[in-house]
């Protein structure tokens, strides 16, 4: 087994710099990377590219990064919910690239996998396939989309061991583990490290030959967006 | 004239015994609460969930168990988690038969607008270009006219595309319309519309055909 | 809950057809459809197209079609430890198209997936590109490969449910999962279809919605090719 | 001179700490029993399997459990399962350092040939191809001459090629090699084989720089 547990944030953090660009997990506020987050805010290091499907709220999440004023470009399918973002973008300060969801997660897929680039049928005929290679293939267009590439992958998971194998849960899971091995390094943290053979082999989401660091994350407060429930009859 | 609620209402009645939905953020999402209980219909989240449920109750939400709306939500008994590479291998090869989702602007060719306003408002598109490119069966939900009054069932769309010649049909406030042969053909007034009234609303190329029924909601 | 349970092989394999192009997982004899193979002899379909990253054994999995002559065309990556195929490959009876086997995986994905190709450096610079698009990213040379298309994936996994959801286990995994939802109709065949409800949802490897028909297997063989073991010391 | 087992012995010696490694049929799957067990090493198998240990007790074999030269085999503590599509993500993303495989032949340029003999036998590329045009680490365990003599070290290989300008490191039952530069440089003698020897048995460019130190094994 190749361990590659670290002890704790600052380490599984180390090599870090400014102008970097990073993936990070999560849908909305489920399933980020939450002490990764906090421990780039704490590095201050800037001028970054982020990779996400969201930016966070105003006060947590990306928004932190972005309040910090730490982000150069962002990268996502989907940015609202978030005042600090929009100023920063109306504004130009903040660079925004939009990509559709579908198309983002294989761009993650593709730099996991090994491809170059692929072809899909997302965004043709818009402003994301412009200046972009098109092509048709059984009567029906493509946009050809390049692989990403990133320094680090952030990704939170559920539970997880020192062989960095990853289970996630619920919808928690998401992005994260097209993340992994996606970037020269994929950073996990885990809710539960828990001994290695205790994780039923059939049941690994992400094999830890794609996480290079793993620790034990802290103080989740996996905050919920949208509250909504129905009445007991 | 309906409200979102009923346009959810006649939408559900799109949705057929054996269909794998996708509801976008908004009208879409309140469609589930009218699809009939005889037919069998599992709903897709593009954040990675088959077979969602209703809300929970209050005390058992889980944040971690969520719709693309962001909203707390259950599951299904025969329910699956996945990430978003699977998701979209569901949306984009064709597996999912039914996308439901809002519109800005809806053109007589089939193209949609709904993801930006230049200079103003840029929430992103989301998981809608994955879904209009690849769905072959897209009815959109949405009001037939903006805050002025102005038609949003257009010759031609002024915001920037989300998809282009994708939507089958359109249920608004007024009426069911389908998209064929770049022209809108009217299908069903909602109750108590006039046909002058949706002609009167309705920029682009309306096609009347013979006697228009009224909705049966 | 969409319901896909069906009764038997029977009901499973309806619209069967001379002719017509598979897809069948396993990897060797590990994790094959067993009970769709021998209904397919029975039916005695011919001129069938099977892809399939092996082909058997001289009188085990699809060397049972091969003995009865149903098969055209071959599509797989090692085609070794089987007489009669060879036979037949040499003679001109049979048409073989060798892929490599991460190719053969892809293109499997791929139709699963809605691309319609996808760029690959497996077999740049042999046999296998000849005539095929080639293409340089980043200095590297690829191959462009387009997505099968089948009529039927026949696929076994362990544990199944009437939604169609599917658990593999261990290494009878193999290219099971990716064809499914990769032909027009997938056919799942299952040691154990278990009550809805019963499999958990974040354990699920392929949800329902990838599989049209699900049915309980019987008498499954499962034999093993090379039985290698150690001596207890 | 090695036998097979000699050559699997002085391929360990390449394995290092940290480090994941395909090993192809044949003699590279022997490698496995010779690595030093003070250092962390997982296996892969490209049917989709990472954490592979050793052969089951006899009466503890499991059919669902096979490595990809089909052998009955067991897993380490932390092993996975994963699908064939994800195994060659593994590989084409390059998360996997090492891959050892045998050959039918080896050019000086670095292509490897070991698939096919037109006409005769056609046993298929299995997942060599994908391996061998992925990893930037690959060392071909052969044997330096056929049945008749006959090079198989060359300077162009004759029979269809598996991959072009891959392989790093040749290791016989007669040297080690390495492959740069359009050229074989002589490393290793094996125990009691001479330059001149290997010389003779090499029809590709050999250079011989300076005094060869025989193996330590």
């Amino acid at each position: 087994m190749i361990n590659k547990k670290v002890n704790n944030v600052e380490e599984a953090l180390q090599g870090i710099k400014s102008g970097m660009t990073f993936m990070l997990g999560g849908f909305g506020l489920c399933g980020i990377p939450e002490n990764a987050i906090a421990e780039l805010v704490k590095l201050n290091v800037r001028e970054l590219t982020c990779i996400s499907n969201n930016a966070g709220v105003d006060d947590f999440g990306l928004g932190l990064l972005l309040q910090n004023k730490q982000i150069k470009k962002m990268i996502s399918s989907y940015v609202g919910e978030n005042d600090e973002f929009e100023r920063q973008m109306l504004s130009g300060e903040l660079e925004v690239e939009l990509t559709p969801q579908g198309t983002l997660a294989e761009k993650c897929r593709a730099a996991q996998a090994g491809f170059p680039a692929f072809y899909t049928p997302a965004g043709y005929g818009t402003e994301v396939a412009e200046g972009k290679e098109t092509r048709e293939f059984d009567g029906k267009m493509y946009v050809l989309e390049p692989a990403f590439k990133a320094d680090f992958a952030f990704v939170k998971a559920w539970k997880g061991d020192a062989a960095g194998n990853l289970i996630f849960k619920g919808t928690a899971r998401n992005f994260n583990p097209n993340m992994c091995g996606a970037a020269t390094i994929t950073v996990a943290e885990v809710e539960e490290l828990v001994p290695v053979g205790q994780l039923d082999p059939n049941n690994v989401h992400i094999p830890g030959i794609f996480v290079q660091r793993i620790f034990q994350g802290k103080n989740y407060e996996k905050r919920i967006e949208q509250r909504t429930v129905r009445q007991r009859s | 004239m309906l409200d979102k609620n009923g346009i959810a209402k006649r939408i559900a009645q799109e949705v057929q015994d054996g269909f794998y939905v996708n509801l976008g953020i908004g009208i879409p999402t309140l469609v589930a609460n009218y699809v009939r209980d005889d037919i069998e219909v599992e709903f897709q989240s593009e954040n990675g969930v088959l077979g969602m449920g209703p809300f929970p109750f209050e005390g058992e939400e889980d944040a971690d168990i969520i719709n693309a709306g962001k909203q707390t939500i259950t599951t299904m008994p025969g329910a699956s988690f996945f990430d978003s590479s699977m998701s979209f291998a569901m949306i984009r090869g064709k597996h999912v038969h039914l996308t439901i989702l809002g519109a800005m602007e809806v053109a007589e060719n089939g193209d949609i607008a709904n993801w930006k306003i230049p200079g103003k408002m840029v929430k992103g598109m989301g998981g809608a270009m994955d879904l209009v490119a690849s769905a072959e069966n897209i009815i959109v939900a949405m009001m037939h006219t903006n805050k002025r009054g102005e038609s949003k069932i257009l010759k031609k769309c002024s915001l920037p595309l989300t998809g282009v010649g994708c939507v089958t049909k359109v249920v608004t406030n007024l009426a069911v319309l389908e998209v064929k042969n770049n022209q809108f053909y009217l299908l069903e007034r909602a109750p108590g519309v006039s046909v002058e009234e949706i002609q009167n609303a309705t920029e682009g190329t309306l096609i009347v055909d013979g006697e228009i029924p009224e909705m049966i909601l």
